[in-house]
């Protein structure tokens, strides 16, 4: 059995590939862990400008992913319905590129923010 | 050890040159412009990403690369070079496109047609760099300022030259809001700025349904050649506005479209291996891509301001300089210039009836390329 | 530098492709302009015929477009609600081809308006 | 002026002729039948909208139209010619399917089998046209009044005719409301019309998963020439009942089924280009194909009628005219007919389950004839 | 005419083919018949085990289907329009595979349910 | 009759086989496994379809099976032998994983790294069985608990055995839940399991965008065979974090992963017709695979054990089972394990960045053996 993994070389194809995998991965948690120091960094600059920074870093789907604040009285599920509504209603506007009469509905697609435009696609 | 070095000489580190490293800096420039300063994210982050991956080096031999016969890049890239991608892109884009403010405003047609003397323009340059024919057809229509026109126009005429006609495409097409105000300010008066244009009438479902058919008609009959891009483009709108193929419309506009710009824009951008992209060529590229935006925002200026001098209502002149298309950027930005010096005249509209001839525009003057250099 | 252009008929070239781009779109911008005509025509008929006229031309997608008039009373978020619920729910049914004990869902797959069917996909 | 002479001898005016113009009409018939009559438009509309696109005419020589090696529209056409597409678009209708009332009344199956006669009576009268076997059989598909179906077997069988064949069928399937009442006014007498069927038992979760694997089996078995078509039918339906997998079963419902539709329709209508499709044939495959239809019609009739003879609970002999298929056309036909004799009295469920049938019994037929012929 | 279908042995083919679809067709009518037998046997098993049976077979889409059930006071509204908040916000997390700090989302992606999960999308 | 007879000699009944039969019921059997016991419903139900598909028997000659040049199902397994599907359904996958947890614990990385011991151990074995080189390297790969990588790197060193191994690489990872718990009793002390580990940091949304960039760049330049794994997971986890390409990223994530998974899985099924799939080297396979997953959980268990002995702060040695990946399934394995020693002990995110590591560490293998084999 073992003659066709010595005609192979098998154990040092083996081996070899093992180190590659190890050195790999060990690079990019490296390379991540220098991370915790740019975030260190940017957390300490980030409580310099107190105000601006945790705005811009916290997009509002992180908000929701962190508490899960649902709004539970009725003007919340009338306000929710009539967006809901609308976005259904809307969805195909809402990914046009131009303009129906009026209705100013962007694309996302070849799209800056320079000019005050949201993003289309509100998701 | 033999096998262990027989890898480390298959890694990357060990064929890294120069030229990689420059290249791999653009890609990260590319998806920084995408990411932190939102420029065309949905095209410059998967190319950025593209030009990343296909400037890492490896033993040549391995079948990786979108150059390399049988590897899965290449059959990627296949969807490029056979001008399949851009014509579905275009599919998806018509189902996304409302050309009202065009039907009602059919004489801004001709602001989209003036901006096209970019494309010719510099094809004429491209011609005096010493290019030959189809390279400079390829290079003259970056100045259409659609990446699908481009990328299927250079598949058909210069495969060659495909990653850097592309990347300077969409990397002027980012920066139209840098390239196009000079240009208005030099060549329009303040009075001209403020000229207010009457809101447009509202079409009819039954003209939102007759337009595509009839732009995809004569523009196939005047230039067969831009029948697949026009083809396509129409049939997606058609889709879109006929009201009784929603369905289709939808998934034409979203999976198809993102599906193939993901994979199109990735392509593009592993085919700028420094190897084939670092030189003269590419610079010379770039420069002329350039020319050729500045040439079209031009043409279409002065076009408008020549068209004033017939019309008894005035158009505003800076919408001609939506007729580049770079839809909808370019009508964005005649749309803040113009606001800057009227605060109630919004141009938008107006601008978007040039903006989205101005693809039509271009398609055509593909076509006419492939019809005479192919 | 011009022999190239020369050479290669370069002018020739750009002032014909310049030339059939515009004729191309001036040809377009021909078609489009006698739209209004028959846009005229259209309007001055269903002014003849009062009430027909609107109510087949002016769909209900439209109508939101021009007007955008969102209901904002409780009642309508109520009615709104459901219909979403039912949508979602049912979003998968609304596309089948046949039926399901006694719910009449159709699909817009292979479908006429002949029979007094409505298209199943509503958006 | 060598260069604009040129241009101009590749514009569509310089080689239109008159059989263009027909079929850019024909297109327009197509596209007006799908949005104003609302006939089939996810199908009619791209297919009527492909045929103006096919007949826009164009220099010899540039690569354009489905029949030129390297175009664009000819990879397309290569997904419909390989048979790729009606496969994919049958798992797309598999997974929106819904067997349960075929399962309540297995007996109706029978009526799905009866009106395949229309396949093989149209088989032999294409034979006496003088058509060859697998052109034949091609024809005699079109009573099948299934899409995929017919097109899937002409790929295989007779490619050249795989235009006039699919027009003609979908075009039929949008005439079904016109060439079926006749029929059924013609072969059944009142007071059949008014008999009322019981409704269907409710079929449990159980029985809808084992039903896609158990057909698929025995139809593969029967004719494994249907494996293709049945076999992605059914994985599309299994993907639908399993209820582990809707994920899959929304995108092959939604996003693949409408993208190859789109490519297919468009594909096919441009592959009628006058010059191969203006003829004699294609006139007799219509008429052939009207012919299938109609012997199908009073296939199924018939057949009910002669169920009756031995069935206690008698059945309406209407819902037999719904196992042509032409899903789920015919089985509304049924319906509104039954509707006018008695006010009270609905069909369309019991009509349900030989219009599926219908479905699985011609892709049967579809299996022999590439059993045989191939 | 007819020298043709002789001699493309014509009659006999389309005989032996009608046979075929037939003979498939009752099979699987017969296959589909034996259904009704299992059926019925589940449902028997199903009387016997009174409460468990029914909860298991019904789910909940089906009971929609039968019955239409959609209640349509004001709280059912409210929580309407929650769950479809929920839905449309968290699309995007419910068919992530893994967790977004302390979020337990499941995507049905390689998923057993042996654990506890529920299915991440449910409908 | 010389027709009916040919008809009844292409019936699968007339060339039906025992291994037809034993296939049809494994077929059957993972089909059962997918809908009433959930596992892997997404792979295992159109793959046990394919399955029964593709062992139905029929007339050599037609073109039907994916073996046969020219039939539909060759051209979607042609999307597998190619190396296209795994790459387009990493880019879904990387569009829908969160790589969190494993930026906020970089260490884990190393687990991932330990637990690829499985791969290269079986390699070894599988060449002690007589194997080629690159048919043991892509038997080992089924260590590797990705089903995407087993399929790619088998389709690229060793198409023949492709059917077997992606069978047995899914049939384990179902199977994960049966084959780690033994291991893990055996393996840790009661204390060990209790180990309490820090809840993870929050990472910043900077963090999440460059990771998959840096990580795409090292795994591609250390293991350039990596480049297409591990380039499409990363563009698509890129895609997904940018914040700006949402519609991409999701297009990815849902119909582009949705498509490729169902012909993916099927076209797999299919291959396992039983002339081709029942013997030796088959069962060979099955063995090695379980042991190559018996491997990597014990190296995860034991590498963990290891780095303990030098960190201040104990990781719970459990989580290094993870490592094999299997994502999410053998992170919830070690959740549940745990629980069942200490009921507040929650170690799902934790172990869930062993587990994504386990991904990357199995592509870079997957890498290593394409630059040194192919
Ligand atoms: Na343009
Ligand atoms: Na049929
Ligand atoms: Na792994």
């Amino acid at each position: 059995m073992l003659e066709n993994v010595v005609a192979n070389n098998g154990l040092n194809t083996a081996f070899s590939g093992m180190t590659i995998v190890f050195s790999g991965l060990v690079i990019i948690a490296l390379a991540i862990h220098s991370f915790n120091y740019i975030s260190a960094f940017v957390k300490k600059r980030g409580e310099a400008n107190t105000a601006a920074g945790p705005a811009g870093e916290t997009t509002p789907a992180l908000a929701f992913m962190g508490k899960d604040l649902v709004p539970e009285d009725e003007l919340v599920a009338i306000s929710v319905a009539i967006e809901l509504y609308r976005r259904l209603h809307f969805e195909h506007l809402q990914s046009e590129i131009t303009f129906v009469h009026g209705e100013l509905t962007n694309s996302g697609w070849k799209t800056g923010i320079k000019y005050g435009q949201r993003r289309s696609i509100p998701r | 050890m033999h096998v262990i070095f027989k890898i480390v000489g298959t890694t990357g580190f060990a064929n890294m040159q120069w030229g990689n490293l420059i290249m791999i800096a653009v890609g990260g420039v590319a998806i920084f412009l995408a990411v932190v300063k939102k420029y065309e994210p949905l095209l410059l982050l998967p190319i950025g990403f593209g030009v990343i991956m296909g400037n890492i080096p490896y033993t040549p031999g391995l079948p990786l690369g979108v150059y390399d016969e049988g590897s899965v890049f290449s059959l990627i890239y296949k969807g490029v070079t056979s001008g399949l991608f851009p014509p579905l892109i275009f599919l998806g884009i018509g189902a996304l496109t409302d050309f009202s403010s065009l039907i009602s405003s059919p004489k801004s047609v001709l602001l989209g047609a003036a901006a096209q003397i970019g494309i010719f323009g510099t094809y004429i340059g491209a011609l005096m760099l010493g290019f030959s024919n189809a390279e400079s057809a390829s290079i003259g229509i970056i100045g259409g300022a659609d990446g699908p026109t481009s990328i299927f126009l250079s598949s058909q005429l210069a495969p060659q030259l495909l990653g850097p006609i592309a990347i300077a495409a969409y990397s002027y097409m980012a920066l139209v809001p840098v390239i196009q105000p000079p240009l208005m300010k030099l060549l329009t008066t303040e009075k001209e700025r403020k000229i207010r244009m009457k809101p447009p009438r509202i079409v009819t479902r039954q003209e939102r349904v007759l337009f595509p058919i009839i732009v995809a008609i004569f523009a196939a009959l005047i230039a067969p050649g831009a029948l697949s891009l026009v083809g396509m483009l129409m049939l997606g709108n058609l889709l879109k506005e006929s009201g009784v193929t929603d369905r289709l419309a939808k998934s034409a506009g979203s999976a198809l479209l993102d599906i193939c710009t993901i994979l199109l824009s990735f392509a593009v951008g592993c085919s700028t291996q420094s190897a084939v992209f670092l030189n003269a060529k590419s610079l010379g590229i770039f420069a002329l891509g350039l020319l050729s935006f500045m040439v079209a925002t031009v043409g279409g200026l002065l076009f408008a301001k020549l068209m004033n001098l017939f019309l008894k209502e005035k158009i505003n002149p800076l919408i001609g300089a939506a007729g580049v298309s770079a839809v909808p950027d370019s009508a964005r930005v005649v749309q803040h210039f113009a606001l800057h010096y009227d605060k109630d005249n919004h141009l938008l509209m107006h601008a978007m009836a040039p903006n989205v001839a101005g693809v039509i525009g271009s398609a055509i003057a593909a076509g006419v390329f492939i019809a005479i250099f192919r």
